[in-house]
Parts: C-alpha cells; structure tokens; sequence
C-alpha cells in the first residue's frame, strides 16, 4: 500500500494534477462516447419506432 | 455474343432488377425500354463493366467480362449521357484521343471523315467549348463511323438533342454495324426503325 | 502499353497548355506562400537560412496539393473518366500517364523554381543542390500519394478540404526527409541517406498508390 | 423481395455459413447480446489494471508518481493503432467479400480509435509537463499519434461525405488500408527526425525495462480498453445497421434514382 492516507492518494506525491488530470479526461472521454451513443439511439427511436 | 446471366442491380437502397437475362447474338440490337428510375442507365453501365451488379454476371463470348478486363474493353464502345467532350480541345482532337483510348489509332483524313459525316465540317479545329450542344453531341457520335472494329455498342440515349439529319445518320451508322454482324444495346424515348435488323426489346418495369 | 502510356501523357499536358493559367497559378501560389514568411518572422539571414528547408518544402507541398482536383475532377465532370474505365489498356496505364502529366505540370516546374526561393532565404549553394534533389525525388510521390486522394475524393462534398486532410498525414515522411536532406546539407552533413529513403519512398509509391488510385475510381464510377 | 433477403438468400444459398452473420440483420441480435460480457470484462480488467498501477506497483526512483500516468497512456496508444489495424482489417474483408456489415463495422470502429488517440496525446501532454517541462513535447510517439489522429479523422471525414453508405465503405476501406500502409512509415520516419524521447519503454524486442508490476498493470489495463473498444464498436455497428435500414426505407418510399 502506496499511500498513508487519502490525502495522499490524491495529492500523489505533488503530481496530483497531472494524474487526476490525465484520468479525469480519461474517464470523460469514456463517458462522453456512452452518452452520445444513448442519444444517437434515442434520436433513432424517434424518427423511426425502430428498437435501439 | 453478349449474355446477362441473373443480372440484379440496387441503386440507393432500391432494388432496381434481379435475374435479368438475356443473350444477344451477332447482328441484334438490344432495346431497352422503362420509364424514368426504371434502372436503364444502371442496366448499360453494368454491362459495360463500369458499375458492379449486385448479383449475376456479364458475359462475353461466354466469359465472365469483369473478369476479361481491357480485353473486353477493347471490344467495346460505350457513349453515355455525358459527351466527355473536353471543351478546351478541338472535335478531331476529342474524337482522335477518344479511339486511341480504345486501340483504334485513326489518320487525320479519316477523323475529319467522320466528323463531317456528323455535320461537323468545317469545325474540326473550333475548341469545342464554342460548339453547341447538339454539336457536341454529334462530336461525341462521330466515334460510330470508325467503330467498325468494336463489335458491341452500349449507347445511351444516342438520339437524344440530335435534329432529324442526324438521327438518320445515326441509325444508318447503327444499321451498317449490326449488318456487320455487330451487336448494339441502346436505350432511346423515340422509336427505333432499323429495317433489315433484329430488335430485342427489354422492358424494365422500375 | 508505352504508347497508350504516352497517349495518356500527350492528351493531359495538350489540356495543361490549354489553360496556361491554372498551371501558372499553382507556381505563383508557391512563390506567394514562401515569401509571406519573413514578413510574419522577420528577415534576420541566420534565422531565414534555418528555417529555409522547411517552408519551401512546405509551400512546395501546398502548392502540389492545391493542384491534384486538376488530375480527374474535370474529367470526372464531362464523362471522359468513364471512358478511360472502357479503354484498351489497364486503368493503371491512365492513372500513371494522368499522374506523370501531373507531375511534369507542377512537380518539376516546383523544383526547378524553388532555388530561386531558396536564394531569398540565403541558402548556400550546397544546400539548394539538396534542395532541387530532394524536391525531384520528392514531387512525384507527392503526384502519386496525391492521386489517391484526388480519386477518393471524386464527387463528395467539400472534396478540396477533404482532399487537404486525407493527403497531408500522408505527405509527413516526405516532408521530414524532404526537408531533412536540405537542413543536413546546410550544416554541412552528408544527406546521402535523406536522398535515398526519398527514392525508397518513390519506388515504394509507384509500386502502391496506382493500386489505391484505380481501387478508388472505380469506386467513384460505381 | 428487399435487399435484405438477397444477401442472406444468397450467401446461403453459396453454403457460406459463416457469412450468416455477415448479414447485419442477423448480427444485430448477436452483437446485442454480447455487449454485457465485454463491459464486465472491461471493468474486471480495469480495476485489477488500477489496482495494480497504483496500489501495488512501487514508485518510480525519477518520476516520482508522475509516471502511474502511464496505466493509461501506453494501452490508450497501443489501442489507438490496433484499432486502425482493426479498422483498416475489416474495411478490406469488406472490400473483398462485398460484405455490408464489414464496412459497418469499420465506421463503427473509427469513433473509438479516434477517441484512444486523443486521450494518448492527452494523457501524453500531462506525462511530458512535469516530466520534460513542456505541454506539448515534439516527441516521435506523440508527433506519431497526432497524426494518426488526422488519419482517422480523414477516414470519418470520408466516410461522412460520400452519401451511398456501399460507395461510402469501399472507399473508406481503401484509405484504411493505404493509412495502415503508411502508419509505420510516418512512425519511421518521425522516430528518425526526433530521437528526443527514449526509446518506447515497452518494446516487443526489448525486455520490459521496468518492475513487473507495472508491467502487469499495463497491460491489464491495455485488455479493459480492448474489452471497452469491442462493447463500444458493437453497440455503435447496432445504430449504424439500424440507420442504414431507416436510410434505406426512405428511399424504397420516396423511389430511389435511376
């Protein structure tokens, strides 16, 4: 275990920013495709009664 | 001898034909007919190897055309909707390269031969952007009076913006190939008299 | 084959002269885009000479781009493509006499104007040898990568924005060896291996792109 | 009798099984149904890969913890080029066989390679500031990824201009393949230009240079992005197979061109 605590753990030994940063975007990107998949589905559904 | 084996053509998600057939023998010209949207055009240019059928074959003299490649393309002479008439060059130099692009390199006298056949004597070195479009039709049409080696024409709307001279030029040229034992396919709104020839008909119902 | 070939070449550079203009054009573009940068960076001789190589490779490589919808829109256009679909001899032969003709039309005159530009940002001597080698060994795989493009893109729309994105990332290793041989030859280092991966890339075009370029017409005319 | 039943008829009637689910329609259930296993797989992966990045691996005597950025940097670059591979792969198959779903599948593809190219250059970025003090370094791997990025939006931007989604596919396929073509040589060549950054930590020839643990963690995580990649294209190949079915609909209404 890396890390006293969870201060720590986010302040990442100074390069809090960069990791969190790096990840955040990460995990935005991922989330970002998801959600333009459910709305590309939705407006899919809409237009043509079709099942997504 | 010009066979469509189970031709099926889809253009913008519609499925335009399928099992179409047919064989065509030396000496017979091929008309087809269908409304607009019906697939004619698609029908010509599947034939001549420019677009690909969804199902079914071409064949020539009983192999696959596709597959014969320039082969094929060396026996055929193909005039579709646009003229490809190159405005910044001159009749006998359009109609020069235009047979040399089919292996069929022609002296000077016998291009301005065909052209005034056409009506376009006295024109043959007029850049043809100044040429109307009739007469840039008829530039284009040139090409049948040295075709005689080509034994398969797929024409499209050959009569198409021609005043009735040329429409009689058009199908005498027409007539001497198919006496030649050449074979034509041509799609046309006005009737076709041709007397001595055979004339299938194919009707696409689109 | 040879004489379809040059049938092909004939008919392109007989149009090319026709219009005079376009071909003119794409040389002064050239000249322009060299000569705005030190008027955007300054005209100071050690910083010019830097930097030298790599804006007239990069305006060489604007200005060859900007010039491939010449090679099949037009014919595209008025059906005269099709008919070099139906011809007597491999499409290939059409694409490789178009793209030839293309080249002679902007390539070489590219490489042989660029010493002049050259002397506007004080290169030496050996540097613009380097130069004029790299640009003609460099300018046909630009006509040839190009052709890919330019038939890829064939009646779709916003084709010359589209033409610029898919044909750049592929213009990279010819603009680093490109320029690299011209910045070697400055510091007076052999460019000897810039040359000749230059003629790899050339030889390996050749064999490839007319490939591409029929696969893509084809496609066009489906 | 539709399109639809032509393709399927007719592959069958060739005895091809395998091209059964060549046909989109009956891929559409499948992939459906296979979407779950890959995102638990995803997440399984990436938690263990998280776990291990930075739990277990040690710190790194120069970076500091700088360098856990790595757990996403190195799979998000590997999976920015595989998936070009992929794309490029099944862009072909689809040119060969005439397939439709292939070419669905390479649109479907694009999106996601796209996006594991941007997050390689950002991610990238925030590794080179503490690293080598500049945002934007004009290092080999970098410079290589952004114009990989170009690559891929040069593909959807083709794809996206062509309106006959079957013309659309071919030509795709043929960027693809001629990009694929190329990747190793701008790779190559601006490797050559630029020698700034150390040679790539993790190279098939040499042995990993770094703990093990790390090394684990990478790749762990490098099978959650795969997992994650595959969940996403199937989910998109779905959309995409269902709009060109509604395209195509449209167009049997309205009569489609000559």
């Amino acid at each position: 275990m890396n890390w006293g605590s969870v201060d720590g753990f986010f302040h990442m030994g100074g390069y809090g920013l960069f990791v969190w940063g790096s990840y955040g975007v990460g995990l935005l990107c991922i989330a970002l495709e998801v959600i333009a998949l459910r709305m590309r589905a939705r407006r899919l559904a809409r237009t043509a009664g079709g099942e997504a | 001898m010009l066979q469509a084996e189970s031709l099926a053509c889809e253009r913008g998600g519609r499925l335009l034909f399928k099992s179409l057939e047919f064989t065509l023998a030396p000496g017979t010209l091929l008309r087809v007919l269908g409304p607009n949207g019906a697939g004619k055009t698609s029908l010509l240019r599947i034939l001549c190897g420019l677009a690909r059928p969804v199902a079914g074959r071409v064949l020539w003299s009983g192999e696959d055309a596709h597959a014969l490649g320039e082969e094929y393309g060396r026996r055929l002479l193909y005039l579709g909707h646009l003229s490809a008439i190159k405005e910044d060059l001159t009749p006998r130099e359009n109609l020069r390269f235009a047979q040399r692009l089919v292996g069929l390199e022609a002296p000077r006298a016998a291009l301005d031969e065909a052209l005034a056949r056409l009506g376009l004597a006295g024109r043959e070195d007029v850049p043809a952007r100044y040429l109307s479009q009739g007469q840039k039709r008829r530039a284009a049409l040139a090409r049948l009076a040295l075709s005689r080696a080509l034994p398969l024409w797929i024409l499209d709307e050959p009569l198409a913006a021609l005043d009735v001279h040329a429409i009689d030029t058009v199908l005498a040229l027409i007539g001497t190939h198919l006496a030649d034992g050449g074979m034509a396919v041509l799609t046309s709104h006005q009737e076709i008299e041709l007397a001595s020839a055979s004339i299938l008909r194919l009707v696409l119902a689109g | 084959m040879l004489a379809s070939l040059a049938g092909i070449i004939e008919r392109d550079l007989r149009l090319a002269f026709r219009r005079k203009g376009d071909v003119a054009q794409v040389l002064v573009f050239f000249v322009i885009v060299a000569s705005l940068f030190p008027l955007g960076t300054g005209a100071e001789p050690n910083q010019l000479r830097a930097m030298g190589p790599g804006v007239v490779w990069v305006a060489a490589l604007l200005a060859a781009l900007l010039s491939l919808n010449r090679l099949f829109a037009a014919d595209y256009a008025d059906g005269s493509l099709e008919q070099m679909l139906i011809a007597a001899h491999p499409l290939a032969v059409t694409v490789a006499g178009k793209t030839i003709a293309h080249w002679l039309t902007t390539g070489l005159p590219l490489t042989l104007l660029a010493p002049l530009l050259g002397v506007q940002y004080d290169l030496p001597g050996a540097a613009l040898g380097a130069l004029v080698a790299s640009l003609a060994l460099g300018t046909p795989v630009l006509s040839l990568i190009g052709a890919v493009g330019a038939a890829l893109t064939l009646g779709t729309r916003g084709a010359a924005v589209l033409l610029a994105l898919l044909v750049l990332p592929l213009y990279v290793p010819v603009l680093v060896f490109g320029a690299g041989a011209v910045g070697a030859a400055l510091a007076g280092l052999p460019h000897g291996a810039h040359l000749s991966l230059l003629g790899a890339f050339l030889v390996f075009s050749t064999v490839f792109a007319p490939w591409a370029t029929c696969a893509a017409l084809r496609i066009a005319l489906d | 009798m539709s399109t639809k039943e032509l393709d399927f008829g007719e592959h069958a009637a060739r005895g091809e099984w395998w091209l059964r689910y060549a046909a989109p329609q009956a891929f559409f259930p499948l992939a459906g149904r296979l979407i779950p296993y890959f995102v638990v797989l995803a997440v399984v992966f990436a938690a263990c890969g998280l776990y291990l990045g930075f739990f277990v691996a040690p710190t790194d005597f120069q970076q500091g913890e700088a360098y856990r950025i790595i757990f996403l940097h190195v799979p998000a670059a590997w999976m920015s080029m595989f998936l070009y591979v992929v794309m490029a792969l099944w862009g072909a198959l689809g040119f060969v066989l005439n397939t439709r779903l292939s070419g669905m599948m390479a649109s479907a593809i694009a999106p996601t390679g796209a996006l594991f190219t941007f997050i390689a250059l950002w991610t990238g970025a925030l590794w080179g500031k503490p690293t080598w003090g500049t945002w934007w370094v004009w290092d080999a791997r970098l410079t290589s990824e952004l114009i990989l990025l170009f690559l891929y939006v040069g593909f959807i931007a083709l794809k996206a201009s062509i309106d006959d989604p079957r013309r659309a596919d071919r030509a795709g396929a043929v960027l693809a393949l001629v990009g694929v073509v190329n990747v190793p040589i701008i790779y190559f060549s601006v490797q050559w230009w630029n020698t700034l950054h150390q040679g790539a930590s993790v190279s098939l020839t040499r042995s990993p240079s770094m703990a093990t643990t790390m090394l684990w963690g990478m790749l762990l995580m490098a099978l959650a992005a795969w997992m994650y990649a595959i969940a996403v294209c199937l989910a998109r190949v779905r959309l995409i197979i269902r709009e060109r079915e509604r395209e195509m609909a449209w167009m049997r209404e309205l009569g489609g061109g000559e």
